[in-house]
């Protein structure tokens, strides 16, 4: 094997780095001699300085993420976010999977919104294979995706309150989120990860347990959120905590490529569904709320708008929804030509994407996998420093990482 | 597809161009060499006709002959996907410059590239493991990757009993590279 | 010898206790006996010429006692209302509507693995529960309960509560510093600063009823608000009252101001190195606090043991000595005859009920009804029955509260904690016992 | 965040006092069981459709990711040709024959699996038809079909278990549990007593069973 030549070094499972210490306690933190210029920065303290380690078992790191704080006091100074606790190597697994394999490997990455982690490789599936889809299963993917954004949405909110330290939010969201995903469930046959939708089209008809669930929440979901957002949007303490708080401005989002509801808080009407249009999204109405605050009551009330545009969305499909077929003709073995194809889709947490490349054979030959939540985080770098340690975790809530979708 | 836009690039890049550019579904394609990413994306971020402010994907690709990186980009000049392919990358010394200078947030996606091909990018000042541990020796999604074999070479190896080397020593690992495509 | 050896060995170890054990009892007793016998007297005159003493001793057993009991109860309201709250069902499982769920808590909290991290200051860090727990045991000892029934009466005893109550930082403290742990440190110096600077505007809420009751004395200032409810202290000092309940809040670390154990930040404080009965000093002691916060404000500005409104007084003309051999023929004919009165209308409503369970139904009802009775005498005629139970109803609101507001708030940050204890809670105290002081002198 | 400070906290307390009094959404579990929807595929059993057949596939997915190798399934390969089968071949005889069918529509020959012998049927009915189908009576009914049959056979046991109730697995366990109840037919027992009777040497016992099984060792 080529490789450029690295540095040797003592292994962080080498027993004689813990063991060839007199005291019993030592310093974890750095566990390797530093590499890299900015490694070799944060690392060293300035006076009065200390690092924290806040996780992966920290209550309240979504999942398992770990992040080293430099703090001065309670003031964050500088952080290092450590990834990989999660890590599967997914795009390894699909390379070696074929085609509609491969979906089912996608679904896990982002477990809170699973259908949007799978119409990305889908699409670029389609494309690769010049697969024309059913425009009744294009309504229903755009159908569920909403579903499934609201779902997401809602999750968000709750998390974000608790780490703000209330309670009741979130189990009200895990209510709301549950009816949503039992309605899926019924819809695609699984509750969390669903592996619904195929190259070509969905996997099986509306069905009338979903149609009639769908139809029940619709007639009260509007009024529901708007009750239940009572108990935050108005508070004093809530409001008050999230203003002002992990503020980014346009410029810096754009150059921390940020995307989605996180983007669209600072200003920019950047919305795939808009911006590159895919699917039914041209034939559909829908306004693409923005605010230009860019701190994190921005952030949590822009989700609130969008939650109701995907109302508006959900409607308008169920009004305009075609007759036809729900998977269009495909041979059993997918071989497309060689050939490379770049799909990205609008989901709850920006735009996940996935670039396909293939070689001709029925599994791609390199699939790599775009996921907004790995560039969001990075942009808590920016935004954390100066800001308290009981703010950390608000800032990360704030940006709705899902560390299945950060480690892949 | 937009045909007006491939003209477009071809008038402005044409010098700098590696192959010819390809235009497929939404999508737009253009190669350069790893030389020219850095005017090239500075042309593409900075010029008002052009105006490719967000950078949607950076990838590594690795072809089983040439290291490749891939940058995604989009534009509301045009309704197609950019992709500009940086080719032709040495699989011994895959060097290409940073994107970082542009866009601070390619810095993970450079990081896990490098993480998992070991394609160095020049100014990136973070370039270090990402996902893998980090004393891990080898780059996961190259071609010529075994994980027994490659995770034993990693200092760690003699530590885990799991991942002892079950290497096929008789296989030459040119065999497993499979040829064609991108 | 070798029979008692063989013996002894084909004891199982319970047999082996009980054996040790009947012998040491009996001389114990046999002891005590003689000592009651040979020492009676003096013993009684010791304690008659000791009363003082005596019931101090007794208050203070006591009032450790209640506490556990109090802190399981108040711990099983935070799960079920909380959960209530979030539309779940909370405890249901461990005896009836879950009720019994935080006494296996506790009995899980005693099994569990006592545990000191490698590091920490042992000393320190094993007497930094018992400081806290103590701290706020001993508060309760000021509070009066009923009329006649609480642990002292000094005369200082708001000063007491407050000069007690600032102790338990210092526990905290001890565990923060002591537990090797950077969160724990954390939790520790925020509990001090927070505790610190919500002590003076507590203080200071209270200045202005000092000046109103002339006294500190807790039972002076219940007995000053006898009568209607009008005449309670929340009526002449609605400020003071409010700046009391936010800063008793922040006082006992309760949502919002939860910042020493705030789960999301700084894992679990001060606690977070903490296990087994160690924890659970730290966790009684925490709802040991929200009970003496509640029954301050209450005691303070809501009347303590009185009832809002004079209750028309009802002497019962009833002296169960003067019915001698009728009260024993009471005795034995009203409870059967109850029970068969309350059996009768079970038995007769549904055919599918047998006799004995008719029976033994109005038994139960029956037995409910005379402690129903036996209440409402002991609440009319005993003065301290009565005052011991609105004392704790109102007590057991501020409880609710408190829990309410766990559930519905999430907590601020420390730099708003401070700015609002500075700069508005503060200066708002002030303004209160200006505004008392001048009302005072205006008024006399 | 209106005007009045506080009183947004007064609302978000009086929203959490009115929930306190709605109905809760949480489900006894143990005691209520929810329906899963029917589209639900996260059920760990064998789906049939309306017609009574199979719904599985036989993809073998389940099978080649089982990490401790419970599942073992069987059906027809893609062409229609075989028998294919994952797990041990004596297993799931009868559900990988029905998978092919549904599969291929027709019976397909697998090398693995050999059903039991046909029976004449009529004999154990009699039986059951004087035991009362009575699973408690089991030990006299195996008895009878012992004296009907000289032997146990599988497709009498099978009988059995469908018309009596039990379960095959209890069926097979006490009658192998006995030793006077016997699976083989008298001829190879007997073949079987001789041989050990005689306690040859290794070499001519196997030779001995391999001609009274007529080469099947």
């Amino acid at each position: 094997m080529s490789t450029t030549k690295q540095q040797p070094h003592q292994s962080t499972d080498d027993p004689r780095v813990t063991l060839d210490r007199d005291l019993g306690v030592f310093e974890p933190i750095p566990p390797y001699p530093t590499r890299t210029e900015r490694e070799a920065e944060f690392y060293t303290l300035a006076d009065g300085e200390m690092l924290i380690n806040m996780g992966p078992q920290h209550p309240s790191t979504h999942g398992v993420l770990r992040v080293v704080l430099k703090l001065d006091g309670e003031k964050v100074v500088d952080l290092d976010p450590v990834l990989g606790y999660l890590h599967r190597g997914v795009e390894k697994l699909c390379e070696n999977a074929d085609y509609h394999q491969a979906i089912c490997y996608t679904d896990p990455l982002e477990y809170v919104s699973a259908l949007f982690n799978e119409w990305a490789p889908v699409m670029a599936f389609e494309k690769l294979l010049d697969v024309q889809v059913p425009r009744r299963a294009e309504y229903i993917r755009v159908l569920s995706g909403e579903l499934n954004r609201i779902a997401s949405h809602a999750l968000f909110m709750g998390w974000m309150a608790l780490d703000l330290g209330g309670l009741t939010p979130i189990l009200w969201s895990f209510i709301e989120r549950d009816e949503i995903v039992d309605m899926l469930a019924a819809l695609t046959g699984q509750r969390m990860l669903f592996n619904y939708f195929r190259i070509g089209g969905v996997n099986g008809d509306l069905n009338h347990e979903f149609m009639s669930r769908l139809g029940d929440w619709m007639s009260r979901a509007t009024e529901q959120i708007d009750n239940n957002m009572g108990l935050l949007n108005e508070n004093e303490i809530f409001v008050r905590r999230m203003r002002g708080l992990g503020t980014i401005d346009t410029a810096t989002a754009l150059r921390m490529v940020m995307s989605g509801p996180n983007l669209r808080a600072t200003g920019v009407p950047f919305d795939v569904r808009r911006a590159h249009p895919y699917s039914v999204y041209p034939e559909l109405e829908f306004d693409i709320p923005t605010r230009s605050e860019g701190d994190c009551l921005a952030r949590y009330l822009l989700r609130l708008d969008e939650v109701r545009q995907s109302i508006r969305i959900i409607d308008q499909c169920l009004h305009q929804m075609p007759d036809g077929p729900v998977m269009a003709k495909l041979p059993r073995l997918l071989r497309p030509r060689p050939g490379r194809a770049y799909a990205a889709v609008e989901g709850p947490r920006g735009q996940y994407a996935t670039y396909a490349v293939s070689d001709g054979t029925d599994q791609p030959f390199r699939m790599r996998i775009h996921d907004p939540s790995f560039i969001h985080l990075q942009a808590v770098g920016v935004m954390m420093p100066g800001h308290l340690l009981a703010d950390t975790m608000a800032i990360m809530a704030s940006l709705d990482p899902i560390m299945g979708g950060v480690d892949k | 597809m937009d045909r007006a836009f491939k003209a477009r690039l071809e008038t402005r890049f044409g010098a700098t161009l590696t192959g010819p550019v390809r235009q497929r579904h939404d999508e737009t394609e253009m190669r350069i060499g790893a030389g020219d990413v850095v005017p090239v994306l500075t042309a593409l971020h900075d010029e008002p006709d052009l105006h490719f402010e967000f950078l949607a994907d950076l990838a590594g690709v690795d072809t089983g002959e040439v290291m490749q990186v891939v940058y995604h980009l989009w534009s509301e000049t045009t309704p197609d996907w950019l992709r500009v392919i940086a080719d032709g990358l040495s699989r011994e010394d895959p060097r290409v410059p940073s994107a970082t200078f542009l866009w601070k947030g390619a810095e993970w996606m450079e990081r896990e590239a490098y993480d998992m091909f070991g394609i160095i990018f020049e100014g990136n000042r973070d370039l270090r493991r990402i996902y893998m541990p980090p004393d891990y020796a080898s780059f996961p999604l190259r071609k010529d990757f075994f994980l027994p074999d490659d995770a034993a070479r990693s200092p760690g190896g003699g530590v885990r009993p799991m991942e002892r080397t079950q290497a096929p020593s008789n296989v030459p690992t040119t065999a497993l590279v499979r040829r064609g495509g991108a | 010898m070798t029979v008692i050896s063989k013996s002894w060995n084909r004891l199982t170890l319970p047999g082996k206790v009980i054996f040790t054990a009947l012998p040491l009892l009996g001389a114990l007793t046999i002891g005590l006996v003689v000592a009651v016998v040979l020492l009676g007297g003096i013993l009684v005159d010791l304690a008659a010429a000791n009363l003082e003493v005596v019931r101090f001793l007794v208050a203070a057993t006591a009032i450790l006692l209640i506490t556990v009991p109090t802190a399981f109860l108040i711990i099983y309201m935070e799960m079920k209302i909380i959960a209530l709250m979030n539309l779940r069902l909370g405890p249901d499982r461990v005896g009836p509507a879950g009720s019994a769920l935080s006494v296996v808590h506790g009995l899980k909290v005693l099994m569990k693995e006592d545990f000191t991290p490698t590091g920490a200051d042992p000393l320190v860090f094993t007497w930094a529960p018992v400081v806290t727990y103590l701290a706020s045991v001993m508060t309760l000892l000021v509070i009066p309960f009923a009329p006649g029934f609480f642990g002292q009466d000094i005369n200082l005893g708001l000063l007491y509560f407050f000069a007690i109550g600032g102790l338990s930082v210092v526990g905290l403290l001890m565990a923060g510093w002591s537990s090797y742990n950077k969160y724990s440190l954390l939790g520790g110096l925020r509990s001090a600063a927070q505790v610190v600077s919500y002590e003076i505007p507590l203080t200071l809420s209270v200045v202005g009823l000092i000046l109103l009751a002339g006294t500190m004395s807790l039972n002076q200032m219940v007995e000053n608000q006898s009568g209607w409810f009008t005449s309670w202290y929340i009526f002449r000092q609605p400020l003071g009252a409010l700046i009391f309940f936010i800063a008793a809040a922040a006082e006992a670390n309760r949502t919002p101001f939860d910042l020493t154990e705030a789960d999301s930040e700084i894992v679990a404080g001060f606690a977070t190195e903490y296990s087994g009965m160690r924890f659970g000093f730290f966790f009684f002691a925490e709802y040991v606090n929200v009970f003496i916060v509640s029954a301050l404000t209450v005691t303070l500005f809501f009347g303590g043991w009185n009832a809002p409104f004079p209750f028309p007084e009802i002497t019962l003309a009833l002296d169960p000595g003067s019915l001698g051999i009728g009260l024993l023929l009471l005795i034995l004919i009203v409870p059967p005859l109850l029970t068969v009165i309350f059996a009768a209308p079970i038995w007769l409503v549904s055919n599918s009920i047998k006799g004995w369970q008719a029976l033994l139904g109005g038994f139960v009802l029956a037995n409910l009804f005379l402690m129903a009775v036996i209440g409402a005498v002991a609440f009319i005629g005993i003065e301290w029955v009565s005052g011991l139970l609105w004392f704790l109803g109102k007590t057991y609101a501020f409880v609710f509260l408190f829990v309410w507001m766990r559930g519905t708030l999430p907590r601020v940050r420390v730099d708003q904690l401070m700015d609002f204890a500075w700069k508005w809670l503060l200066p708002a105290a002030l303004l209160n016992l200006f505004v008392t002081a001048v009302a005072i002198v205006v008024v006399s | 965040m209106s005007l009045v400070p506080g009183i947004g906290i007064v609302r978000g307390m009086s929203l959490t006092l009115r929930k306190f009094f709605e109905p809760k959404v949480t489900v006894k579990y143990p005691e209520v069981r929810l329906d899963p929807p029917h589209k639900f595929r996260g059920r760990l059993q064998l789906l049939y459709d309306e017609y009574g057949t199979l719904k599985c596939e036989t993809c073998f997915q389940c099978a080649q990711a089982c990490p401790i190798e419970c599942i073992d399934m069987g059906g027809m390969d893609t062409r229609g040709r075989y028998h294919v089968h994952w797990g041990a071949p004596e297993t799931y005889g009868e559900r990988r024959e029905e998978s092919a069918l549904r599969r291929s529509g027709r019976p397909v020959p697998d090398p693995a699996y050999v059903p039991f012998a046909a029976v004449d049927i009529a004999k154990v009915d009699a039986v059951l038809e004087d035991f009362d189908y009575d699973p408690a009576r089991m030990l006299e009914i195996l008895e009878a079909t012992q004296a009907a049959y000289g032997y146990l056979p599988v497709a009498a046991l099978k009988r059995i278990s469908h018309k009596t109730g039990a379960w095959y697995a209890m069926i097979y366990g006490t009658a192998s549990y006995y030793a006077h109840l016997r699976f083989e037919p008298p001829e190879a027992t007997a073949q079987a007593a001789a041989v050990l009777a005689h306690r040859p040497a290794e070499a001519t016992y196997l030779s001995a069973f391999d001609a009274a099984l007529g080469g099947r060792v």
